[in-house]
């Protein structure tokens, strides 16, 4: 098309930070109408960053940003969807108490036309609207039922329905795939196509090469928030992209040191809760990381808060070096000898305004206060050597965690937990949204605990992280635990297998 | 409070100066907004004028047991010669008032007393049995001193109310033995709710034939529904009201006759009783004479009061004559 | 390296400061330090220029009439520190006032007994509405809008048109008698006591360092083993029992409980903890600061009244007081902001799950 | 698997749907607990409801706490709150007086339209404080609270509008009828369903319940939130001002405490409407019915035996079971959702 020439969306060396953050280094994307660009990196490379800079969520700091030739500067996402871009964002974000038609069409309902009804939303108009649109994603969701109470999955559907009905002439999709089915994803990808052939750009953004290869025709990889290259998919591989997202070899990445198997530390059992998991039963020994892979929405983040009690669970057992822990009582599950790094950190696992020194001292404070009194001091002096012990980068104690970079934000959660002595660590998502370098670290870390005998409980949606660093993989799949499988014997695809729908449709 | 108009004046120490030699006098009304104080006020201010004396006018704008409290304090504080009262409450203020005593402060107190160990001197507007008097009197005669009654009065606590209703309540007994008291209800000196209990009031008892209100502000709510409701006519409404408030229900016909002595004397008087206790003409004992202006010479009765008059009734006939 | 025991914090290396500001910055950059330099500000400028303000009567008043504000912040301060909001204070010193007025004077309990039991009622109602906003959930907000008119309702019923006074004189003096010479009203002592009492809690127990994590992440808080729900309940049950206190106290000063007793205190005490540069979104907040923004508030009511200014110029300048507090506190953390959305609404977002003031 | 009618338009015709939704809606539920008062009412006493006033003041005593709970209710759905509104209403029916005072033969359209207007204004003031500098609207409207009815006191002293001062073409508004239906009430009815159709057919009506519903979500969609609160502070505060009006034109009086205490009233209307107190739900016809069954169970109560004195106990009794009973319904609700979803993917 001759549309190639003067590419759609055009980004050079864009930047933002955050306060010290820096969540955007020097970000360069380039998309021609008519193709289907990937967009690839580690957590945290800045990808969603970029994204929402295209969408004027955030003002860049930097760089220069055009559309369709032209400089723009978006101060809001209503100037970028006028402009005709869609976004798919990460994390889905719809209005509970709205019905599902209304979130697709919030901000620009169709109004009835005539001189009485020009004001009114033409409510009928729009649920036809929404029941095509949910035609061609082929689901079942009815439109006039609130959102309230949706699984990720459809969230992500109604984000993917929302954006395709702008009918824009860009649309980006930030991890549309992470949640869905093999037959969802099939039929997303079947609209993709449909969209380049009608001369659309799209930006497609995902962690699961196999999705890249067969969607899209050109990739570029971020790392560190920076721009690396792009190639054609046809004129590439696997590998190649993995070593430019990683920026070295990947064997060196999980320095795994083998340690050997204790006692059984952890034993659940026939735990269940209703409409998010049930049967689940498995153990984990010390000196072993057990590392739990699945879908986003497999549940495996609701299976770890019942263990440690921050959600309560209708049935089953929850022991501890042979002592039962209490159901719904993180306290009795610190007190039994627990340790839980939860997936959302700046949310559950700091107190994003808290300071730093407060933060790594909060689960120890019974022990550090004297007759019941506790004093900053007491906190901070208690807090130092762990800070120390983990290498936090902050200049003092007493600056809020919010500050951090998100490597760092992880060192102070885990400073938290292993001031605390555990004997077991739930750790969620370990290096979600870090840099590489701090990456590594944490990996080394893991294993290093581990070496001491720390039984290890991880959750990753990173395959090569799950990998790398298990002894032991347990697949999750709709709240049941699917496949136990041995380090040696653990393959992307035999995981990724047990992990999706689609593998059963085929049989 | 202060009305906007010696808010003016505010800044300079106003009502403040118990240095000078002026006689400092501070009258503290029950609650600002009401009329009926309004006038009682203007005419202390006029007395407090006559003899050259500094006058203030304060007070909170709810009423309440306390709300007194702070402005009472202010004033021995400020240490004024005299502060007229009309106590909310004859037992919360008693401290207050003592201690602004202790401090050198005449205490008088108007309309309504207070427990008179805490005070020098009470200006009684008339006597209450002089007050239930009239009232029943009034009713009996627009009712044919037959049929069902009822009581609007201000807050459920009100000293000189209750006290009031007490003595009805045996008058109608004693005299009235046809008319039957079936309800008294409390509309907290405010006009919606004594508007609403009024509508309540004649829901509530069918054949009602009159209406009793020993409230200014009560009586002239309860006109304003009587005067746009079926009852109009029909039930009888009297108490204690102001001409001002009163004057379009006699004239439509909803209020045939109503009491209140002047509330402008009433303050005038208790300025120029605070007065000569200040010079100490007078200590509050039984006996004791002093003249009020105007309005002429004034002994001291029983437990330290000074009684102003009797009731005045006003009517179609006289109501055009009194602008308060 | 790796044969350090990673379960044992290294001997420090990199000693980190605890602090990233000197002593005197920390001391004197933030709001409560603000509304203190305040407090002496108006003081002193009322005693120079205010007449009679420097009257022997002035400090006995004050403390006098706003121990029971006094009183009522310092747990409200704490449950607005939660995110809570606590609005039925006052109907519940209005109810203790009344239910141990009518326990004396209709029941002849004598008087000593019948305050245990008012205590004892205050305790109750505060459990009432810590139960329905920590364990059923509810937001405090409505929850002591309904509490607020029940509460007083209450006391109505129980006083009806009584008007109960005359109590036993040995109890009824002792708040009001000054201490010694001084012009210190006894009330005083338990309201320093309880002041300190409530600065410990605060500000030197894991309990106070709980509420705050608490009205800063709920979540987080909860992830990390403070037990929200308990945390919230015990600091209504503190607010019922210190403002049926406080009821007590006011009941005695003025030798008598009345229907209305203490009513429209609620707003009062919120505004002086408000004032007093407490956050409404939770988690920030410092009892000195309360106190200043107590006294601040009584200060300027003497000061005007003093002047013969009407109780309407202290309500204007409270408002504006209050309005202004929060835009530069707005002002302030928009500069520091480091997040692109404020976070005022991240907190919010979860709607129903967070149970904080609306906005 | 087949790619037609996935989606079935739903089993039901509108009308059904309606119907059901109806049925199951909150509102009804205290519809039907305003009804009961008003029979039990009516049985110990026919003249309360079968009498000229009693009719009468059955709607007519309402109107007032009507308008200013649609106001609340549009400000509360958008997870903020007005506190002002007394503060409002009295400042302008005291300025109506004024106005009367100054020329008693101004037109009644003027006055009413003067009354919006000033409400309008301090409504705006609200809306600008919370809107343009982010601040708690709880914090700021309890200090406009504070400061409005401090300007009223400080202008009004002890001066008190009285029936003289009102024009009697005025006064008669207060209860003139038309058809049996007093006006007041029309006028109140007429503005319910004027918001009650903006809420729920025009864009802003469903952007403010967006905005309510999750503040930053519509911040990502683009939506002018700024706009629109500061939009529903203004028609707070421009029917409060027509309360104001209302007040003056029923009551022929007004002083410094006029509207004293409203505030709380109107909140706790809404809150037994079933308006969810964080936004985001709940419908204006609620708030309305709420704001009915507070006035009426008022007038209610002594006719069905219970001493006035216990009337505040019985409300504050029913505003804790409104919201108690909102908390069990949405847990239903949200258990059904759950359910409904999982449904549909059997299906698939
Ligand atoms: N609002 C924010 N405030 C502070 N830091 C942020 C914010 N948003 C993102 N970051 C940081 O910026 C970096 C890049 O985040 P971003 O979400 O763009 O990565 P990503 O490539 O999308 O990762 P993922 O693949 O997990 O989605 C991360 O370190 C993250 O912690
Ligand atoms: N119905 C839902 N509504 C909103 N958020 C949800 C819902 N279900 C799950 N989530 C959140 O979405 C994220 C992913 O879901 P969940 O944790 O259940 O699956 P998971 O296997 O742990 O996936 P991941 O750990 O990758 O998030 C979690 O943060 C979870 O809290
Ligand atoms: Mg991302
Ligand atoms: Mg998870």
């Amino acid at each position: 098309m001759s549309a190639a020439t003067t590419p759609v969306l055009e980004l050079r060396d864009v930047s933002k930070s955050f306060g010290p953050v820096v969540a955007l280094r020097s970000g360069s994307l380039a998309v021609g109408a008519g193709s289907i660009h990937a967009l690839v990196g580690e957590n945290g490379a800045g990808k969603s960053t970029l994204v929402k800079v295209v969408a004027g969520v955030y003002r860049r700091d930097g760089g220069e940003f055009r559309l369709g030739g032209q400089p723009v500067d978006f101060a809001s996402t209503a100037e970028s969807k006028d402009a005709g871009v869609a976004v798919i964002y990460q994390e889905p974000t719809l209005f509970p108490d709205l019905s599902v038609t209304e979130n697709i069409f919030m901000g620009r309902m169709p109004l009835g036309s005539g001189r009485l009804s020009g004001r009114r939303i033409d409510k009928g108009a729009m649920h036809a609207e929404a029941t095509a649109l949910f035609q061609r994603l082929g689901v079942h969701i009815d439109p006039r039922r609130p959102a309230l109470g949706l699984s990720i999955a459809d969230q992500q559907i109604i984000e993917i329905a929302k954006a395709i009905s702008l009918d824009a002439r860009l649309l980006i999709m930030d991890e549309p795939t992470a949640a869905l089915s093999g037959n969802e994803v099939a039929r997303l990808f079947a609209v993709a196509r449909s969209l380049r052939d009608e001369g659309r750009a799209l930006v497609f953004i995902s962690h699961r090469f196999d999705e890249v290869f067969e969607l899209c025709d050109t990739v570029t990889v971020m790392r560190d928030g920076s721009y690396i290259s792009t190639d054609r998919v046809a004129e590439t591989t696997e590998s190649q992209i993995v070593a430019k997202m990683v920026g070295r070899e990947v064997g060196d990445l999980f320095p795994k040191t083998v340690a050997e198997i204790g006692e059984v530390v952890l034993d659940v059992q026939n735990l269940e809760t209703a409409g998010e998991f049930h049967g689940v039963s498995f153990q984990v020994r010390a000196g072993e990381i057990v590392g739990l892979a699945g879908l986003v929405g497999a549940g495996r983040s609701e299976i770890a808060r019942a263990v440690f009690g921050v959600d309560a669970y209708d049935a089953g057992t929850v022991t501890l070096a042979g002592k039962p822990v209490p159901a719904h009582d993180p306290r009795g599950a610190i007190r039994a000898g627990m340790a839980f790094v939860p997936e959302d950190r700046r949310q559950q696992g700091l107190v994003i305004q808290g300071s730093v020194g407060k933060n790594i001292a909060s689960v120890i404070r019974s022990r550090i206060s004297k007759s019941g009194l506790i004093t900053a001091g007491s906190e901070y002096a208690a807090a130092r050597p762990w800070a120390d012990r983990l290498e936090v980068k902050t200049n003092a104690l007493d600056m809020k965690a919010a500050t951090m970079s998100g490597g760092n934000q992880q060192k102070v959660v885990i400073a938290k937990w292993l001031a605390t002595n555990p004997k077991l660590l739930i750790i969620d998502e370990p290096t979600r949204g870090i840099d590489v370098g701090t990456k590594a670290e944490v990996h080394r870390l893991l294993s290093e605990l581990a070496g001491q005998g720390l039984a290890i409980l991880m959750i990753s949606s990173e395959l090569p992280e799950v990998l790398g660093m298990a002894d032991r993989v347990l697949v999750v799949r709709e709240g049941q635990i699917t496949a136990d499988i041995a380090r040696d014997d653990a393959t992307p695809e035999n995981v990724m297998a047990a992990a999706t729908r689609s593998s059963e449709k085929a049989s | 409070g202060c009305g906007s108009d010696d808010s003016s004046t505010a800044g300079d120490s106003g009502g403040g100066g118990g240095g000078g030699d002026a006689t400092t006098v501070t009258f503290l009304p029950k609650a600002l907004g009401n009329p009926y104080f309004d006038t009682s006020d203007a005419g202390g201010k006029k007395a407090v004028d006559e003899f050259g004396g500094t006058y203030a006018e304060v007070g909170p704008d709810t009423i309440g047991p306390d709300t007194q409290v702070s402005f009472i304090d202010t004033a021995a504080q400020q240490g004024v010669n005299a502060l007229v009262v009309s106590g909310n409450d004859p037992q919360a203020l008693c401290d207050s008032l003592n201690a602004a005593r202790d401090a050198g402060t005449k205490v008088v107190t108007f309309d309504s007393d207070v427990d008179p160990t805490c005070r020098d001197l009470f200006i009684n507007q008339a006597t209450a049995e002089g007050i239930a008097k009239v009232e029943v009197d009034m009713i009996a005669e627009q009712i044919g001193d037959s049929g069902e009654v009822a009581i609007l009065s201000a807050a459920a606590n009100a000293t000189n109310q209750n006290a009031w209703i007490k003595i009805m309540e045996q008058e109608l007994a004693d005299n009235h033995p046809d008319i039957k008291l079936v309800d008294t209800v409390y509309g907290d000196d405010d006009d919606q709710t004594s508007f609403d209990k009024t509508a309540a009031l004649l829901s509530d008892h069918p054949n009602l034939k009159g209406i009793i209100s020993p409230t200014t502000v009560g009586i002239a709510a309860a006109a304003r529904y009587l005067s746009t409701s079926d009852a109009k006519g029909k039930v009888a409404l009297t108490g204690l009201g102001t001409p001002n408030q009163m004057r379009d229900y006699v004239e439509d016909g909803t209020v045939t006759e109503f009491a209140l002595w002047n509330p402008g004397d009433l303050g005038y008087l208790a300025a120029y009783a605070a007065k000569a206790l200040v010079d100490g003409d007078i200590t509050g004992a039984e006996g004791d004479k002093f003249t009020a202006g105007e309005l002429g010479d004034f002994e001291v009765g029983a437990d330290a009061t000074v009684l102003l008059g009797e009731p005045y009734r006003f009517n179609k006939d006289n109501i055009a004559d009194f602008d308060f | 390296m790796a044969t350090t025991d990673a379960l044992e914090p290294a001997t420090t290396r990199r000693g980190y400061p605890s602090y990233s500001r000197n002593v005197v910055q920390r001391l004197l950059l933030n709001r409560e330090a603000a509304v203190i330099a305040a407090l002496v500000v108006v003081y002193v400028y009322s005693l120079v220029s205010v007449d009679f303000f420097d009257g022997p009567l002035t400090t006995y008043n004050i403390l006098k009439e706003y121990s029971p504000i006094l009183l009522m912040a310092l747990p409200m301060t704490l449950i607005i520190i939660t995110g809570e909001i606590d609005l039925s204070v006052a109907s519940t010193l209005g109810v203790s006032a009344a239910f141990c007025g009518v326990l004396v004077k209709e029941h002849g309990v004598d008087l000593t007994t019948a305050m245990v039991l008012t205590l004892v009622l205050g305790i109750v109602l505060g459990a009432v509405n810590g139960f329905l906003v920590a364990y059923v959930g509810l937001p405090s907000l409505a929850v002591t809008i309904g509490t607020l008119a029940l509460y007083r309702g209450l006391a109505e019923g129980l006083i009806q048109t009584d008007r109960i006074a005359g109590f036993d004189p040995k109890w009824q003096d002792w708040p009001t008698e000054r201490i010694g010479g001084t012009n210190v009203p006894q009330i005083v002592i338990p309201v320093a006591i309880l002041a300190v009492v409530f600065f410990v809690l605060l500000h030197f127990t894991s309990f106070g360092r709980g509420v705050y994590e608490i009205g800063l992440s709920p979540e987080a808080a909860h992830f990390s083993g403070v037990n929200v729900a308990r945390t919230k309940f015990l600091l209504f049950v503190m607010s019922g029992l210190i403002a049926s206190l406080a009821g007590l106290y006011v009941m005695l000063r003025a030798d008598s409980a009345a229907t209305d007793t203490g009513i429209g205190f609620e707003l009062k005490v919120i505004a002086s903890v408000l004032l007093g540069g407490v956050s409404i979104f939770g988690g920030r907040g410092a009892l000195h600061g309360v106190i200043a923004g107590v006294l601040l508030i009584a200060v300027l009511n003497s000061a005007l009244l003093l002047s013969n200014q009407g109780s309407e110029v202290i309500q204007i300048i409270i408002g504006l007081l209050l309005v202004a507090s929060v835009i530069s506190s707005s002002f302030l953390s928009r500069f520091r902001e480091l997040l692109p959305r404020r976070t005022a609404s991240t907190n919010q977002v979860s709607g129903q799950k967070s149970r904080k003031a609306p906005q | 698997m087949s790619t037609d009618l996935l989606v079935e338009p739903s089993r039901q015709s509108a009308g059904q749907r309606a119907l059901t939704t109806f049925l199951r809606s909150r509102e009804l539920s205290i519809a039907i607990v305003l009804v009961l008062i008003v029979i039990a009412a009516t049985l110990k006493r026919h003249t309360f409801v079968f009498s000229h006033d009693g009719w009468r003041d059955t709607l007519l005593t309402p109107s007032i706490l009507l308008l200013l709970a649609v106001g609340q209710m549009v400000v509360i759905v958008t997870r903020n709150v007005d506190l002002s509104v007394g503060s409002v209403l009295g400042i302008t029916a005291y300025a109506t007086g004024k106005i009367f005072i100054a020329n008693p033969d101004t037109p009644v359209v003027l006055v009413f339209a003067a009354g919006l207007l000033i409400g309008a204004v301090l409504g705006a003031m609200n809306g600008f404080l919370v809107a343009f500098f982010r601040v708690p609207a709880l914090v700021v409207t309890l200090g406009t609270m504070y400061a409005f009815r401090g300007y009223l006191t400080h202008q009004a002293g002890s001066k008190r509008i009285v029936a003289g001062d009102i024009p009697a073409n005025f006064e008669k508004l207060g209860t003139q009828q038309l058809l049996t239906v007093p006006v007041l009430t029309l006028i109140g009815l007429a503005v319910l369903a004027v918001v009650g159709y903006y809420l729920h057919t025009a864009r802003g009506g469903r952007e403010l319940y967006a905005i309510g519903s999750d503040p930053d979500a519509a911040h990502l969609y683009g939506l002018n939130v700024g706009r629109r609160v500061f939009g529903a502070f203004v028609l707070s505060g421009a029917l409060a001002g027509l309360a104001g009006v209302f007040s003056v034109a029923r009551y022929a009086t007004a002083f410094a405490g006029t509207g004293r205490d409203l505030e709380l009233q109107a909140v706790a209307a809404v809150v037994i409407g079933g308006v969810a107190i964080f936004g985001g739900s709940g419908t204006v016809w609620g708030a309305a019915i709420g704001a009915f069954l507070l006035v009426t169970i008022n007038r209610a109560l002594p006719i069905l035996g219970i001493s006035d004195f216990w009337q505040g106990a019985v409300v504050g009794g029913l505003i804790i079971g409104a919201i108690v009973l909102d908390r069990v319904l949405s847990l239903r609700r949200a258990h059904q959702l759950i359910e409904a979803r999982d449904v549909t993917e059997e299906e698939g």
